[in-house]
């Protein structure tokens, strides 16, 4: 190549670069605009709200004086809505997914199915609460219980669920499955010694992603109607009930009432006192803290399964 | 052993306050939930007995009346205390410290909407300046009280206000702009005198101009704005000892605990007629299933009941 | 050796086994059908009450809902502007910056970047909404009044804004995931032809990703839809009918919220006007999910 | 198993395990494979040779009826299997049953991502087998037979997918040992190997065949040289020659087969 | 280009296009290349042989320096390209450079999802080519250089993806072309064809060589032996034998050669 034809070839392609710098840069601050954001708001809610955050405050009930109330019937009633919620959502999830990816045959039936798992994950949040109110709070007679909200949220998060489940089993070779299938497995033992196992990893990645967005939920619950004060707790089982002195069933604090995190925050973020709003955002500081330790686990998983699982 | 109560979120302030002392004074053995589902859907759980007491922000309507009657739920209508609704403004606005209400017509009826802009609309002496509106949501108790005491029927406003149910966020609007006005809760205007200035009403203008206040209202000078707010207890509910304990608790301490929340409290006379109306069980209500507005809580609690 | 010549046919006890759990696996599949059927069912039962006093043309025609005013006038149009101009906003500020990003992380950003910063982007969904809509009124909104003096305090644009930020990960992971899945050796291909990095995500990787992106797109427009409490707490709540992004209006869901917790009596047509807003909000997101749907068989990735 | 009246003999090859006749394979509207009449002697090794594409693996699945787990794949004619003279593709006959006595190993060497025990264990398991001395028995076993024992006997619970290439390949094969089979199927098991452990691969194939009847698809005409019996040399979808393996080398009775085994295309 | 000063001979080959020296190379700690010294003739095709994982594509990358996509690989030594006489894996010399004058052809047909027209156009396009009617009469020239034009003329727009496997690969190849590279490198390039599109490219091979250095891998050793003048062969990361092809097939000078050629391993 001739140097004259060099020289302009490396002009054009040093012009070109350019725009990878450009690019660059721009793709750092799109980043950070996002990034940024969420630093923001955190900080701005520790600002507002570190100052309540103590011992206290997690072991004290709602109080109409805000230097003594607290959030332990939320956090208590949140942790029971979300082990709800997993219980229904988890098993539910995973069988459809499973079926979606190993069992479905190419047909119009399952492409209803597929269309309608896309669709549900675009459903808006407030509908699952109407949906909820009629079907659950009414219809099923639960009443705004932690069954119902658990179920509510179950709802909401069970295609995070699927779709995480079915691309861990994408993820999973087909020489595997073929493997297995030559020794003379069925198909049930195939998934249930081999597939599930294997996609274990990617599977509770997915639900922890799906319960720290349902952690955060707060339309479906309040059209439920738990925006509530309770001071109490739920009839622990085989716990004594103080006013009767009987002892708890296993199921009983199902069908109590309950509050939730965000609820209480949203009610102490409208009350006329300033220190209601200091509790607030100690509210959201729990949350978000809650998530992000939901978040970190998820992705510890991820990087564990990377280094373990190999094919 | 569990008592529920539900509804309106004015209420809810002082029906927690009263909830929260009641479980310590049982030491937990009576457990009381406080839903806050609006005055409306509170009735809509109370009439089908889903929910033993009631909190509400505006009497009973006759629709709800209704579907109490078809289900059967017959209710003791109880006023706990008084709410006034505020009217206000920016502290550096030096020209409407004092409207009549027919000023406040002038802004927020329906005729209004779209033409009234301006502060001089209001008053010719008033600044040329714009007119900058906030208020209640339209699904409040607040917003119905308002039209019906400054516009003279409940729900009827002109449309294009800032709207919000959340009095904080009226209080953050009105503080920002010298030419904003809006109205809420006293409460949030005792909270908040330092970044917002209250207006003193007049009736007429032959009136004196009041200004809100812990007295005015309970002397029942501060009119048309101020408005008694109630519980409903059921009557089915009412026989079990646990709700019985609880409204009697409720009624004996309502004057201390709302006017710790930033209520008015009622007159004494009113809290032992109250008592006295919950203990014989005089059902119904006094106001015939729609809004009334200026009417004192005592002759209220004597009327004939209707139901 | 006739014994060994029926070993191999039919196992009928373990043939029983296996449809016995496939069947209970299709009918947990089956269960996203039924949710839908139930939402379905659900609004339209009650949304059918409020139909036999409003009629559907003035429904969908009327520019006025003012279902809590005197004269009550029951038209949907003024919310599902407010919805589609709020989302627009919202999607404005999420797709164009979230398809960067997605570039960005897919293409540019080094693993160890990449890495740490998807899992804090993911964050952002798990605030609470809330949280949000104050952040929209308390800070945006009084940042975008000192660029727009005019700007009054309750708006559109800067919920819309909010949400935006919200979805950024939405949009961004699942185009990524979009962008990564596009084989190595496309961009092998276009690397030895001399390309750049820029021309190679922009011409290569991402015209061949585009039906995730798009995907992607669908997923961020039915969240910009569905999102309640930030337009809730900063968008004022007063229905109204325009395009303008600048001025205060609710949404449907917006509606729906505060119904859910308002002062409307039971029974009356306004409390059954929630379940029609909620009908023709998932008709709305119906109808992106499909037309996401189309494109995607349009677009479906041919590597 | 000693020779039974059910087990025919071919003039060429002798007693027989299997036999296809007018056997077609369709992928869909792919007619992949037409009219395969081929024998598989007992105890023997049969190679399958061909140029890429000529369906040397899509007949070598339809011997354990892989195809059957993907959809819209469609068998035809006869694939019998010996003692018991059952066409294996009719539809009574369960597939699950049919892999049982057909073993297979891949291509790829495709451990489970268990222990080599596990691994090696797991067609006893999914028989039903709980026996813990039986299993461990037969993982013994198995494993000296796939000459892996000696390597891996100090780290049975440790991952198999840990192992190296050709170490994963006969853990393969010891898995499918341990199920006794009675055929066992290689589709290519050394393309993805180095040639040391391609020689070792080979070398077992060599000792197990005394045991169980083999048959092997290669791309590698030197390595069906070495290691089969008899060669069928297949081209696209049509099985042009039989024979045993050193007359199919050394004088092909088809043109075409000289011309790939000469080099001339592939 | 006519012979230049700068193009320096080598005794065997003649002028050389290029040339590696003291070559090696690491992909991360694995030491996949081991000082490799290789000529490349100028205009000549040159074929690179060997069991599968000796390296044939590592070679083949670094020429082009595709492994600077992937963090953790180091390039040692030389390769030198001429007339320039410029080592390509020093520091200074931009990769994209190097790649606008070496072009690449993959083992798997790799079009990009857009119309056929617009695949070719690409390496056009990329330099910023804007004139439609230069693209073109270049699209035009390389598709009639890959022989694909007349199958395609009249479909310029349709999708590259939607064309079969052979054609994809000439595609890819008219691809290259289009871009008038010097040198060009093909991996494994018919290894996912049938016969047909397999001897289609190797024709296709045969036409080009005139105008362009070729640099070939092939797993066959046949195709090394029907297309290439210089064979070289590669044994676990180090190269073992460079010979004209025809040499290397008849009198290999090494053990291991013939060892492979004749099929005793891979
Ligand atoms: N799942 C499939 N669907 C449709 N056609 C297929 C499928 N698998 C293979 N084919 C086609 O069937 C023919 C035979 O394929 P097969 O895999 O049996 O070839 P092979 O001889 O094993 O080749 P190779 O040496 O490349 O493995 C080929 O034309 C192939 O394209
Ligand atoms: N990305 C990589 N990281 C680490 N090692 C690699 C990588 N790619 C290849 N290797 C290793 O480098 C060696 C040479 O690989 P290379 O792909 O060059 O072999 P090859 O001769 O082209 O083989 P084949 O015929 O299978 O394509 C092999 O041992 C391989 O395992
Ligand atoms: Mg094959
Ligand atoms: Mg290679
Ligand atoms: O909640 P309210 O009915 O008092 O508005």
């Amino acid at each position: 190549m001739q140097a004259a034809e060099l020289q302009t070839l490396r002009q054009q392609i040093a012009w070109r670069k350019r725009y990878d710098i450009w690019f660059g840069i721009l793709g750092l601050l799109a980043t950070m605009v996002g990034v940024l954001t969420l630093v923001a708001l955190f900080v701005d809610l520790i600002m507002d709200g570190y100052g309540r955050l103590s011992w206290q405050f997690l072991t004290s009930f709602p109080s109409r004086r805000a230097s003594e109330a607290g959030i332990l019937s939320a956090w208590v009633g949140t942790a029971l809505v979300m082990l709800v919620t997993a219980a229904a959502a988890i098993p539910l999830g995973v069988a459809a997914a499973v079926y979606l990816e190993e069992y479905a045959p190419r047909n119009w039936i399952t492409d209803i199915i597929e269309i309608n798992v896309t669709n549900l994950a675009g459903v808006p949040s407030i509908i699952y609460g109407l949906l909820a109110l009629g079907l659950f709070v009414y219809l099923l007679d639960f009443g705004q219980s932690i069954l119902s909200a658990g179920l509510t949220l179950a709802l909401l998060i069970l295609p995070v669920i699927i779709v995480a489940t079915r691309e861990a089993l994408r993820a999973i070779p087909i020489g595997i499955r073929e493997a297995a299938y030559a020794l003379g497995a069925s198909k049930w033992q195939v998934v249930s010694h081999h597939l599930l196992p294997y996609s274990s990893g990617g599977i509770l990645t997915g639900i922890i992603i799906g319960m720290a967005r349902a952690i955060g939920e707060t339309a479906p619950v309040i059209t439920i109607g738990a925006l509530t004060f309770i001071a109490f707790l739920p009839p622990l089982p085989f716990t004594t009930d103080p006013a009767t002195g009987a002892t708890v069933g296993p199921f009983e604090w199902l069908f109590a009432p309950f509050t939730v995190l965000p609820i209480q925050m949203f009610n102490w973020v409208s009350r006329p006192q300033a220190a209601f709003l200091e509790n607030a955002a100690a509210t959201g500081i729990v949350i978000i803290i809650a998530t992000l330790a939901m978040n970190g686990i998820a992705i510890w998983l991820r990087y564990r399964i990377r280094k373990t699982i190999k094919w | 052993n569990l008592v529920k109560v539900d509804g309106s979120s004015t209420v809810f302030p002082i029906t927690e306050a009263v909830a929260e002392d009641f479980q310590k004074a049982t030491q937990g053995k009576i457990k009381v939930t406080v839903g806050i589902s609006g005055t409306g859907g509170g009735f809509k759980k109370f009439c089908r007995g889903e929910t033993d007491i009631s909190n509400a922000s505006r009497p009973i309507l006759e629709q709800e009346m209704k579907a109490c009657a078809e289900a059967g739920i017959k209710f003791i209508e109880l006023p706990v205390a008084y709410d006034a609704l505020t009217v206000i403004i920016h502290p550096k606005n030096t020209w409407a410290g004092e409207l009549t209400v027919a000023d406040l017509k002038k802004m927020y009826e329906p005729a209004a909407q779209g033409k009234v802009n301006n502060w001089n609309q209001i008053r010719s002496t008033f600044p040329n300046a714009p007119l900058k509106l906030a208020g209640a949501g339209a699904d409040s108790g607040t917003f119905d009280y308002f039209t019906e005491a400054i516009v003279g029927k409940a729900k009827s406003s002109r449309g294009d206000y800032q709207a919000t149910e959340d009095d904080n966020v009226t209080i953050q609007y009105v503080s920002r702009d010298v030419n904003a006005i809006g109205y809420l809760g006293l409460a949030y205007y005792l909270e908040n005198k330092d970044k917002v200035k209250a207006v003193a009403i007049k009736k007429d203008d032959k009136s004196p101009a009041v200004l809100p206040s812990l007295e005015t209202v309970n002397k029942g000078t501060y009119q048309p704005l101020s408005r008694p707010i109630f519980i409903y207890v059921s009557t089915k509910a009412a026989e079990r000892p646990e709700v019985k304990q609880f409204v009697e608790y409720y009624l004996r301490n309502a004057a201390k605990l709302s006017k710790e929340v930033g209520y008015v409290d009622l007159p004494a006379k009113a809290y032992e007629l109250a008592l006295d109306n919950f203990r014989k069980g005089k059902v119904g209500t006094a106001f015939g299933g729609h809004a009334e507005v200026g009417v004192s809580v005592e002759e209220l609690l004597k009327r004939e009941m209707k139901h | 050796m006739a014994e060994a010549s029926t070993r191999l046919h039919i196992n009928r006890q373990r043939q029983a086994r296996e449809r016995l759990i496939e069947g209970i696996l299709f009918l947990a599949a089956s269960s996203a059908v039924a949710v839908t059927v139930a939402i379905v069912v659900i609004l339209l039962y009650e949304a059918a009450g409020f139909f036999q006093h409003v009629s559907i043309v003035e429904f969908l025609t009327n520019t006025q809902w003012t279902p809590m005013f005197e004269n009550p006038q029951y038209g949907i149009l003024p919310l599902v502007t407010g919805t589609l101009v709020t989302a627009g906003v919202a999607l404005l500020v999420a797709v164009p910056t979230g398809v960067v990003v997605a570039i960005y992380l897919s293409e540019f950003a080094p693993a160890a970047v990449r890495e740490t910063i998807k899992p804090f982007l993911e964050l952002l969904e798990g605030v609470p909404t809330v949280v949000y809509g104050y952040f929209a009124l308390l800070f945006v909104t009084p940042l975008l009044q000192r660029l727009m003096p005019d700007l009054p305090g309750f708006n559109m644009l800067g919920p819309g804004i909010v949400i935006g930020i919200m979805i950024i990960p939405y949009v961004s992971s699942v185009s990524e995931d979009a962008m990564r899945a596009v084989p190595m050796h496309l961009r092998e291909g276009s690397y030895a032809m001399g390309a750049t990095r820029f021309q190679t995500a922009t011409r290569v990787v991402f015209p061949s990703a585009i039906s995730g992106v798009l995907a992607a797109f669908i997923l961020g427009i039915s969240r910009a839809i569905g999102e309640t409490m930030v337009v809730a707490v900063a968008a004022g709540q007063q229905p109204n009918f325009t395009w303008d992004p600048r001025e205060p209006a609710a949404t449907i869901t917006a509606y729906i919220v505060q119904v859910a917790m308002g002062d409307l009596p039971h029974g009356s047509i306004a409390y059954q006007s929630i379940f029609a807003a909620g009908l023709v909000l998932v008709l709305m997101t119906l109808v992106f999910n499909i037309i996401g749907h189309l494109l995607r068989r349009k677009f479906r990735e041919a590597y | 198993m000693a020779h039974d009246m059910n087990m025919p003999t071919h003039p060429v090859v002798g007693p027989l395990k299997a036999e296809t006749s007018g056997f077609h394979f369709y992928y869909g509207d792919h007619h992949a494979l037409r009219n395969i009449d081929m024998p598989v002697g007992d105890k023997k090794v049969t190679a399958i040779i061909g140029p890429s594409g000529c369906g040397k693996s899509t007949l070598l699945r339809s011997f354990n009826r892989m195809h059957d787990l993907y959809p819209g794949n469609r068998y035809e004619g006869e694939i019998r299997l010996y003692p018991d003279n059952v066409n294996i593709i009719e539809r009574g006959v369960d597939p699950i049953e049919v892999r049982m006595r057909i073993g297979m190993v891949f291509q790829k060497p495709n451990p489970f991502p268990k222990s080599i025990f596990e691994n090696v264990a797991y067609g006893l398991r999914v028989r039903g087998e709980k026996r813990r001395s039986v299993i461990e028995e037969k993982v013994e076993e198995a494993l000296r037979g796939a000459a892996l024992w000696d390597e891996v006997k100090d780290r049975l619970d440790s991952l198999a997918t840990n192992l190296s290439g050709g170490q994963q390949q006969r853990l393969c094969i010891a898995r499918a040992l341990a199920a006794d089979p009675e055929l066992l199927l290689f589709d290519e098991p050394t393309s993805a190997l180095d040639p040391i452990a391609t020689a070792g691969i080979e070398e077992l194939i060599g000792q197990i065949k005394h045991r169980v009847t083999i048959l092997i698809v290669t791309h590698n005409m030197q390595q069906a040289a070495r290691v089969s019996d008899f060669t069928a040399f297949m081209y696209m979808g049509e099985l042009v020659e039989f024979s045993p393996t050193e007359e199919l080398f050394v004088k092909p009775k088809k043109q075409q087969t000289e011309d790939y085994i000469t080099g001339r295309f592939g």
